[in-house]
């Protein structure tokens, strides 16, 4: 089994400060290490400030008009706040960002194609893996030529995915990959992940809702809420603990509860408010 | 913290939804309409009004009036200069066909013809849109400058083709023609700016405004909702031709006294507007003021300064103006894309925390 | 659940399900070359939860578009209480009561929470054009009506503390919240929400969930609605229509979709519990 | 000092013919200036105001100008000129607009304080006529006349002049309208190709003029039988069509070149002081001699305006008198060192435009200069004046004014 | 007949007269497909082009004014004049470092902005190389020539009259522009269409972020784009400038260019040309026929309700990518 305390660490962030628009502060200092190898997780509710983090890693905060005011973020040991995201993807970081994101003008193949701009090992590879990405998602297969902006929101999820694959990258920040996918393709967006982690010793940095299956897959996983992170640990720690169990799970002691009978619950304040 | 809010509590929708929210603001509007209509007419003199404030409060009617259209309904146009033009002659005929009815019943039913006229040009916006849009707005520029260009009818068979203001009186002060005072002119001008702001106003916080928003943001999801888009974007038109009317209207009359359709109301015009309301601010009433100042000031002071008070050559000045310019439109929009009106809101954002930043 | 009858059921839980209110009749519909709908039939009843599922791109989403009047099927017809609906508008459509939610958010992103769930209240805004420009008399009063409207539902969905926020910069889940308001705003009889809960972890799915529930008790609001959570749809739904590429594959109550065979196949994957 | 301000536009789509006009109207002064002392031991200043020949920097211009207690004005825009006629009437401040602006202002009575002698557009419509039918013999029955005009105020104004004169003289008049700013005129230049006009006149402005007599030269039209009104008669139209040019007319109403004896002083007091204006570049073009020209008899107006006021700080109101009084004779010109280089003008209460007089220039393509070809032709005053009566009397009654002069 | 031959001419003249208006175009169509910018500027660009060819070519100094005036110098020309080739060579190479300016100094920072922002950029830009362009050349008019045959074309006239009795005009200008026109879309098409670059450059188009996020460099992207647009405004101004002369109004082909982008779409290189012939022959019929009916100089409002009257039926032009419409 993967021991993320024997891993050496690829990426380090360090209590990183995020304001967005000059005032609004987001991320209040989140630290985090992702070992090389691993899938670590990054949970947390609606505006915890994941988005946020895998944005300041990949450099993409600009654009949004938000900056990384305080910490650092290396790579490999390199400072990389200050590259561009065209460099970062160069050096074997890629991002799916959440919302698809897909080229809507361009086919599902050419989107496909783009993830593969920066690669320089030759059209007969790039074609391989073109295949390998069909493979994973046959349904793309089916839409290749229509434009993206036509297929629906799981080709299009998918489609994202795809993208990434082909950039053949040492690491892959995934924002909520399983959003809007049906349930056998997130379980088996997952195995893919989990595929191409051990077979190809990708590392994967992953912004999840879907804390159940994230947990699963996962070695690790950061709790943020607030734009701190209020948790860490091993998955199988943090599937283990009450509190994850309770808020993040959605478990009672007797197993699932009914999403009917929520009616009937009155909400506890939140633990960490 | 001089500026503040804490302890400005609102106790019904009404005081809640009203136009200054925070007392402080509301003090500062005030305090700008006193110095507005009690001060600056005693104070003022033919150069400010004639060059600065005359030009400016016209502009301000325009950009709002495209404002409405662009920055609230989200329909880009590029005939500001030909509705204008419908303004301006249909005052100008109004004035010489009814010497005896009031300049102030003229102006207003110039900007109705425009709201008619504007209407009809912005049928199409319904099949076409975004930059593509502003191929039918661009045909009613180049079709109205051509039609008052060429129809003798509409300068009153003059043998030039120049339109001349007569002089109109308001309350017995003349306020057109060689007659007209600085602060007959600049009042004029006040009086439509102030009012016809607080319409735009008003419009775009009703039900209405939410329309034109509702499809300048995305227009599909609008009409799911059921906004119909047709009526939407025509009323948007139509209110946005009306108060470009009525700045066409004083442009003509108060303003320039005499004007030819081409050289006063060509597309320059219309580009000048757009730029206006992108630099103040998209769906910004106050954005509106703040590009027709920034666009009408900056050039006036730069001059100013440059040969005024550096002594260059003028051409050298002009030429470098025409930079300066540029680059400045060009920083502040990095520094603020969404125009002036936020970078006065940002700035106030900041106030409100200071000294603590966050 | 209790024998099906002209005039409606009665659930397990014993709500009274009423009569059809709406009945999509042998639709086809399709998109140049592609069919995304062949020839399906189904029904909503007053008063019901109705769930559509199915893998991605099976045409769910362009089933609420055709309800809501934005895509014209080529064959088959839209039988609105009783009556054929003619080819009508959209915005037509929703004057009939029929509000809804879309999967890729559809906010009004330049303006703030609260004109958003304005929007949603246009068509009970009646005021004239002059009393809106003088702001007086009708305008202001049913502004202020409205608003006190509007204010009810923000309380019920708990976003009082972002009314004045612009949608634009808040986080995913929010978003959907305040696309729900917008669409209880219009006080739909029949409300379609299209992936109300992707991208949410369970506590606010739990919420969203409440929500929903109470909507569809308090003003007997109907609702049809698409999910890929299983947990939701099963626990939520009164009746699932299951679509797969375009055909319906089963329709029924959850127990019984969740024992279809076909329904597994194509769609769960494994039998969920 | 006395102040006689500069409305020059040096940017903007005109500036190509803006610059040497503004060179020579400035040149002449320091001229003056330097070698003189000014006029009767007043020195000119002139100020320059930057108007992009656009009507609104045009207004900017005036009102921070007049703070200055301008003496005349002369904005080089039609446009800025109309504009500028109510404003100055009130104000009381001349305006002077030599070759362009208001026709009818050349009735005195009634535009007080306008002057545009010694020649406007309608005379220049009549002149043009003039030397086609001394071409002809005399006789236009049956010919055919093309009117190429830049589609605004100023390109319409012969329009009313030439359909007079075509019945007049039994000519057909055709009207080939450019908009501005005339960058394609394919469809004008393919119907002259067509209905083969005997002679074409122009009104154009800027690129128009570049590009029409491209055009005429590509379709091969007989270049002398192509005349140009004043302003589309400078170096600038004709060098972009190279040798093709060769023989294109146009009309002027003062002499070319740098062969007189004014350049001399020009030379010495200004140009090799350093003091020539803009780039100094501009000296003996057209626009330039046409600058100072305009220079020379503002000039000669202050001298009679001191003259008859009796000191040399003249008001605006003395400047009018002194215009009205004007007489710049033949000889006085030789004596400015200009001979022969412009008509004799006389001006009076009444007449504020002169005599109207105008000679035609040639183009030499290989040598690059433009050489006369006419002595000075009188406008047809029979169908001229009645047309100024009407249309100043139009004004006078919409401006609610009464004749003067009485 | 006769009629009918003329109105051959005029189409004929038309069609040429297209293809000009198509070489403006294209320069628009370029920085649309890259960055969904609307390049304002474009027209300025055209100008500044010229200015800098004439400039190179004569020798000028550049900024001789302002170093005149400050210094009480008096430079005008180094005294050499440099050979066309050479002359257009330099200036791309002065419009590659101008690509590279603005991308650094504008468009770096604008990244992720919505269209209108981006448009207003533009605006900037073309009121500050205007200004430039000024302020280093001179704003006086000046004769461009690099050697291109102008005037009537008399082998078609001889042709033509042989076989109509009507010597047909054709300028040779415009037989040269529609060459060079034709080269020029044939290698953009190609470029665009079958080139990674050219793929990126319309993901770019699409979505700054996911470009970025993807390992698109759109620093590298605008600077190539904004390069080649460059360069098409050089050809553009080289051959606008040779007709009219180099000056200000150069810059203001752009409006003529404006209806037949959208009738083209905004997105699309052969729509460009396609717009442009249509554009170009319907005006000059209109003009031709009904023209002298109501006066004359239609041709301006013409070519707007023409491509307004395509633009009912087809919203996103002729060949513009389908506008996506979807909830
Ligand atoms: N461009 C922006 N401008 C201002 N605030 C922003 C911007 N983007 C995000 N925020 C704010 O930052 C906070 C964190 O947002 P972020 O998108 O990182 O959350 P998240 O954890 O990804 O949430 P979700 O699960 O809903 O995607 C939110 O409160 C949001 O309102
Ligand atoms: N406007 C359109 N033009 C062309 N094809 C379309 C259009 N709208 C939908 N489609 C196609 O129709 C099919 C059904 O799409 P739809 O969006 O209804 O799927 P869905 O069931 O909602 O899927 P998901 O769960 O992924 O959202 C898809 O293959 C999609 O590509
Ligand atoms: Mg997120
Ligand atoms: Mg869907």
């Amino acid at each position: 089994m993967f021991d993320t305390r024997t891993q050496e660490t690829l990426l380090d962030v360090n209590n990183i400060e995020v304001i967005y628009n000059h005032v609004i502060l987001v991320l209040k200092g989140v630290s985090l290490t992702v070992p090389k190898g691993g899938i670590t997780a990054l949970l947390g509710g609606n505006g915890a400030g994941k988005t946020t983090t895998l944005k300041a890693i990949s450099n993409l905060l600009a654009s949004e008009r938000g900056e990384v005011t305080k910490g650092s973020i290396t790579y490999q040991g390199d400072d990389i706040t200050a590259l561009d995201p065209a460099a970062l993807v160069r050096r074997g970081v890629i991002q799916v960002m959440e919302g698809r994101h897909c080229f809507e003008h361009l086919t599902v193949e050419e989107n496909l194609l783009t993830g593969a701009y920066t690669r320089r090992d030759g059209s007969a590879a790039i074609k391989r893996d073109l295949e390998m990405v069909y493979d994973y998602f046959p349904r793309l297969r089916e839409r290749r030529k229509s434009q993206a902006g036509y297929t629906s929101g799981g080709e299009q999820q998918m489609t994202a995915m795809g993208r990434a694959l082909m950039s053949r990258p040492q690491m892959i920040l995934l924002d909520e990959p399983s959003m809007g996918l049906a349930p056998q393709l997130v379980e088996q967006i997952f195995q893919i992940v989990k595929a191409v982690n051990e077979g190809e010793g990708v590392t994967f940095l992953l912004a999840e809702q879907n804390t159940n299956v994230a947990l699963r897959y996962a070695h690790q996983g950061y709790i943020l809420e607030n734009g701190r992170v209020v948790m860490e640990g091993p998955a199988a720690q943090l599937r283990e603990n009450p509190d994850v169990k309770e808020f993040y799970l959605g478990m009672s002691d007797e197993g699932r509860k009914s999403f009917r009978e929520v009616r009937s619950y009155r909400r506890r304040k939140r633990w960490l408010a | 913290m001089i500026y503040r809010e804490a302890g400005d509590f609102k106790t019904s929708y009404r005081d809640d939804s009203q136009t200054f929210p925070i007392r402080l603001d509301r003090w500062g509007y005030y305090a700008i309409l006193a110095v507005a209509f009690g001060i600056i007419p005693f104070v003022i003199n033919d150069y400010w009004a004639n060059a600065v404030l005359v030009p400016f409060l016209i502009y301000a009617i325009a950009a709002l009036g495209l404002n409405v259209l662009t920055g609230y309904a989200g329909q880009v146009s590029l005939g500001t200069g030909g509705f204008m033009a419908v303004g301006a002659y249909a005052v100008y005929k109004l004035m010489t066909a009814f010497p005896d009815v009031s300049i102030v019943i003229h102006i207003l039913l110039a900007g109705g013809i425009t709201a008619g006229v504007g209407v009809l040009f912005g049928l199409p916006s319904l099949r076409i849109k975004g930059f593509y849009l502003a191929v039918a707005t661009l045909a009613a520029q180049f079709f109205l400058v051509w039609l008052f260009n060429k129809v003798p009818w509409f300068y009153n068979y003059s043998a030039s083709g120049q339109i001349t203001a007569p002089t109109r009186t308001v309350f017995d002060q003349a306020v057109t023609g060689p007659a007209a005072t600085a602060p007959a002119k600049y009042l004029i001008c006040l009086v439509f700016a102030f009012v016809l702001a607080w319409v735009a106003r008003n419009l775009t916080r009703g039900s209405l405004g939410r329309k034109w928003m509702a499809i300048r943001d995305m227009d599909i999801a609008a009409e799911i909702i059921g906004v119909n888009p047709l009526r939407a974007k025509l009323s948007a038109f139509a209110v946005s031709s009306f108060f470009i009317g009525i700045a066409g209207a004083l442009l003509f009359a108060v303003y320039l006294g005499a004007a030819e359709v081409g050289e006063a109301f060509g597309i320059n015009k219309s580009f000048l507007v757009l730029f206006m309301i992108i630099i103040g601010g998209l769906g910004s009433i106050f954005g509106s003021f703040a590009g027709a100042a920034f666009l009408v000031l900056l050039p006036v002071l730069l001059k100013n300064f440059l040969v005024g008070n550096m002594g260059w050559p003028t051409d050298l000045a002009a030429h470098i103006e025409l930079m300066i310019v540029g680059a400045l439109i060009v920083t502040f929009l990095i520094v603020e894309p969404h125009g002036l009106a936020r970078l006065w809101r940002l700035a106030k954002d900041k106030l409100r925390l200071w000294p603590f930043p966050h | 659940m209790n024998a099906m009858t002209q005039d409606g059921y009665v659930t397990a839980d014993g709500r009274q399900i009423g009569p059809v209110v709406m009945e999509l009749r042998n639709i086809t519909l399709r998109f140049g070359g592609v069919t995304a709908i062949k020839d399906i039939s189904f029904d909503i009843r007053q008063g019901e939860i109705r769930a559509i599922i199915g893998p991605n791109g099976a045409g769910k989403s362009s089933m609420l578009n055709i309800i809501s009047g934005f895509y014209n099927p080529q064959e088959g017809q839209v039988i609105f209480k009783g009556q054929p609906r003619p080819a009508m508008k959209p915005y037509q459509v929703a004057r009939l009561g029929i509000a809804r939610t879309f999967q890729n958010i559809a906010l009004f992103d330049g303006m703030s929470v609260l004109d958003n769930i304005m929007t949603g209240r246009l068509n009970k805004m009646k005021a004239g054009f002059l009393s809106q420009a003088l702001w007086w008399g009708a305008a202001e009063r049913e502004e202020n009506e409205n608003r006190a409207v509007v204010e009810r539902i923000i309380d019920f969905l708990e976003i009082q503390n972002i009314r004045k926020t612009p949608v634009g910069r808040l986080p995913y889940g929010l978003k959907k919240r305040v696309e729900l308001a917008r669409a209880l705003a219009a006080e739909p009889n029949l409300l379609l929400l299209d992936e109300p809960m992707a991208g949410m972890n369970v506590e606010e799915k739990e919420d969203m969930s409440r929500f929903i529930l109470s909507v569809n008790d308090e003003f007997g609001t109907t609702i049809c609605l698409i999910e890929h959570d299983m947990g939701v749809v099963m626990d939520l739904s009164d009746r699932v229509v299951v679509m797969d590429y375009g055909k319906k594959i089963g329709d029924g109550t959850p127990a019984e979709v969740r024992s279809n065979q076909a329904v597994i196949d194509a769609y769960l994957g494994v039998a969920h519990d | 000092d006395l102040i006689v301000p500069n409305m020059s536009y040096r940017t903007g789509p005109y500036a190509a013919n803006g610059i040497p006009y503004a060179d020579g109207f400035a040149d002449y002064f320091t001229l003056l200036n330097e070698r003189d002392g000014g006029i009767g031991g007043q020195r000119i200043q002139v100020p320059e105001c930057e108007t992009a020949y656009n009507t609104e920097k045009g207004v900017e211009c005036y009102e921070s100008l007049r703070t200055q207690n301008p003496l005349v004005l002369n904005p080089l825009s039609t446009g800025i000129t109309y504009q500028l006629i109510p404003r100055i009437t009130q104000d009381g401040i001349p305006l002077y607009t030599p070759g362009y602006g208001r026709t009818s202002a050349k009735d005195g009575s009634v535009f007080e304080w306008v002057f545009n002698a010694p020649a406007n557009y309608w005379d220049g419509a009549s002149v043009a006529v003039k030397h086609i039918l001394d071409q002809e013999g005399g006789d236009l029955s049956g010919k055919k006349i093309a009117l190429v005009y830049h589609n605004s105020a100023y390109g319409k104004e012969p329009i009313r002049t030439l359909e007079e004169l075509s019945e007049k003289h039994g000519f057909e008049l055709s009207l080939l309208p450019v908009d501005a700013p005339g960058q394609e005129q394919k469809s004008q230049w393919l119907q002259i190709r067509r209905d083969r006009p005997d002679y074409v006149i122009m009104y154009a402005w800027g690129v128009m003029n570049q590009v029409a007599i491209q055009e005429a030269v590509n379709i091969r039209f007989p270049m002398d039988k192509f005349i140009g009104i004043w302003w589309s008669g400078s170096e600038n139209d004709v060098r972009a069509a190279g040798a093709g040019a060769e023989g294109y007319k146009a009309l002027t109403f003062h002499g070319v070149g740098r062969d007189y004896p004014l350049y001399e002083d020009l030379q010495t007091h200004v140009y090799d002081k350093g003091l020539a204006a803009g780039a100094g570049d501009q000296a003996g073009s057209v626009l330039y001699s046409r600058g100072a020209y305009a220079a020379l008899v503002i000039a000669e107006a202050i001298a009679k305006a001191q003259e008859l006021a009796g000191t040399p700080e003249i008001t605006p109101a003395q400047m009018r008198d002194g215009f009205e009084a004007l007489d710049i004779t033949a000889e006085r010109m030789a004596e400015l060192g200009l001979p022969d280089f412009g008509a004799p003008i006389a001006l009076s209460c009444q007449n504020h435009g002169g005599d109207g007089l105008a000679r035609v220039q040639q183009w030499n393509a290989a040598e690059g200069t433009w050489s006369l070809i006419t002595d000075f032709i009188e406008p047809d005053a029979e169908i001229l004046d009645p047309l100024i009566k009407e249309d100043s009397a139009a004004y006078a009654a919409e401006a609610g004014l009464t004749a003067r002069c009485n | 007949m006769d009629q009918l031959i003329f109105a051959a001419e005029v189409v004929l003249n038309g069609l040429m007269t297209g293809v000009m208006y198509a070489l403006v175009a294209l320069g628009f169509v370029l920085i649309f497909k890259a960055s969904g910018v609307f390049n304002y500027a474009q027209g300025v660009l055209a100008l500044f082009a010229a200015l800098t060819l004439v400039g190179i070519q004569n020798g000028q100094v550049p900024f001789a004014h302002l170093i005149n005036a400050a210094f009480g110098t008096q430079l005008h020309h180094f005294g050499w004049t440099v050979p066309a080739v050479l002359a257009v060579a330099l200036t791309a190479l002065v419009m590659v470092g101008l690509a590279f300016l603005i991308e650094k100094l504008v468009l770096q920072h604008l990244v992720g902005q919505e269209p209108i922002i981006l448009f207003m950029a533009t605006i900037g830009l073309a009121y500050f190389l205007e200004g430039l362009g000024d302020v280093m050349w001179g704003a006086d008019i000046k004769t461009l020539d690099v050697g291109l045959p102008q005037g009537i074309s008399d082998g078609i006239e001889a042709v033509t009259a042989q076989w109509f009795g009507y010597g047909f005009f054709i300028d040779r200008l415009d037989l040269w522009a529609t060459l060079i026109a034709a080269i020029l879309v044939a290698a953009l098409v190609a470029f665009a269409q079958y080139t990674k670059q050219g793929r990126a450059m319309r993901a770019v188009a699409d979505d700054h972020q996911a470009a970025m996020s993807v390992g698109i460099s759109l620093r590298f992207i605008w600077v190539m784009v904004w390069s080649i647009a460059g360069f098409v405004a050089l050809v553009a101004g080289i051959m606008w400038g040779t007709k009219s002369g180099v000056q200000f109004s150069l810059s203001l082909i752009a409006l003529k260019a404006l209806p037949v982008l959208m009738l083209g779409g905004f997105t699309s290189i052969p729509g460009a040309i396609v717009g442009g012939l249509i554009i170009g022959v319907g005006e000059k019929l209109f003009e031709f026929t009904i023209g002298p009916m109501v006066g004359g100089a239609t041709e301006n409002w013409f070519a707007y309700v023409l491509a307004l009257i395509f633009l009912v039926f087809r919203p996103q032009g002729l060949f513009g990518e389908r506008i996506i419409e979807r909830v």
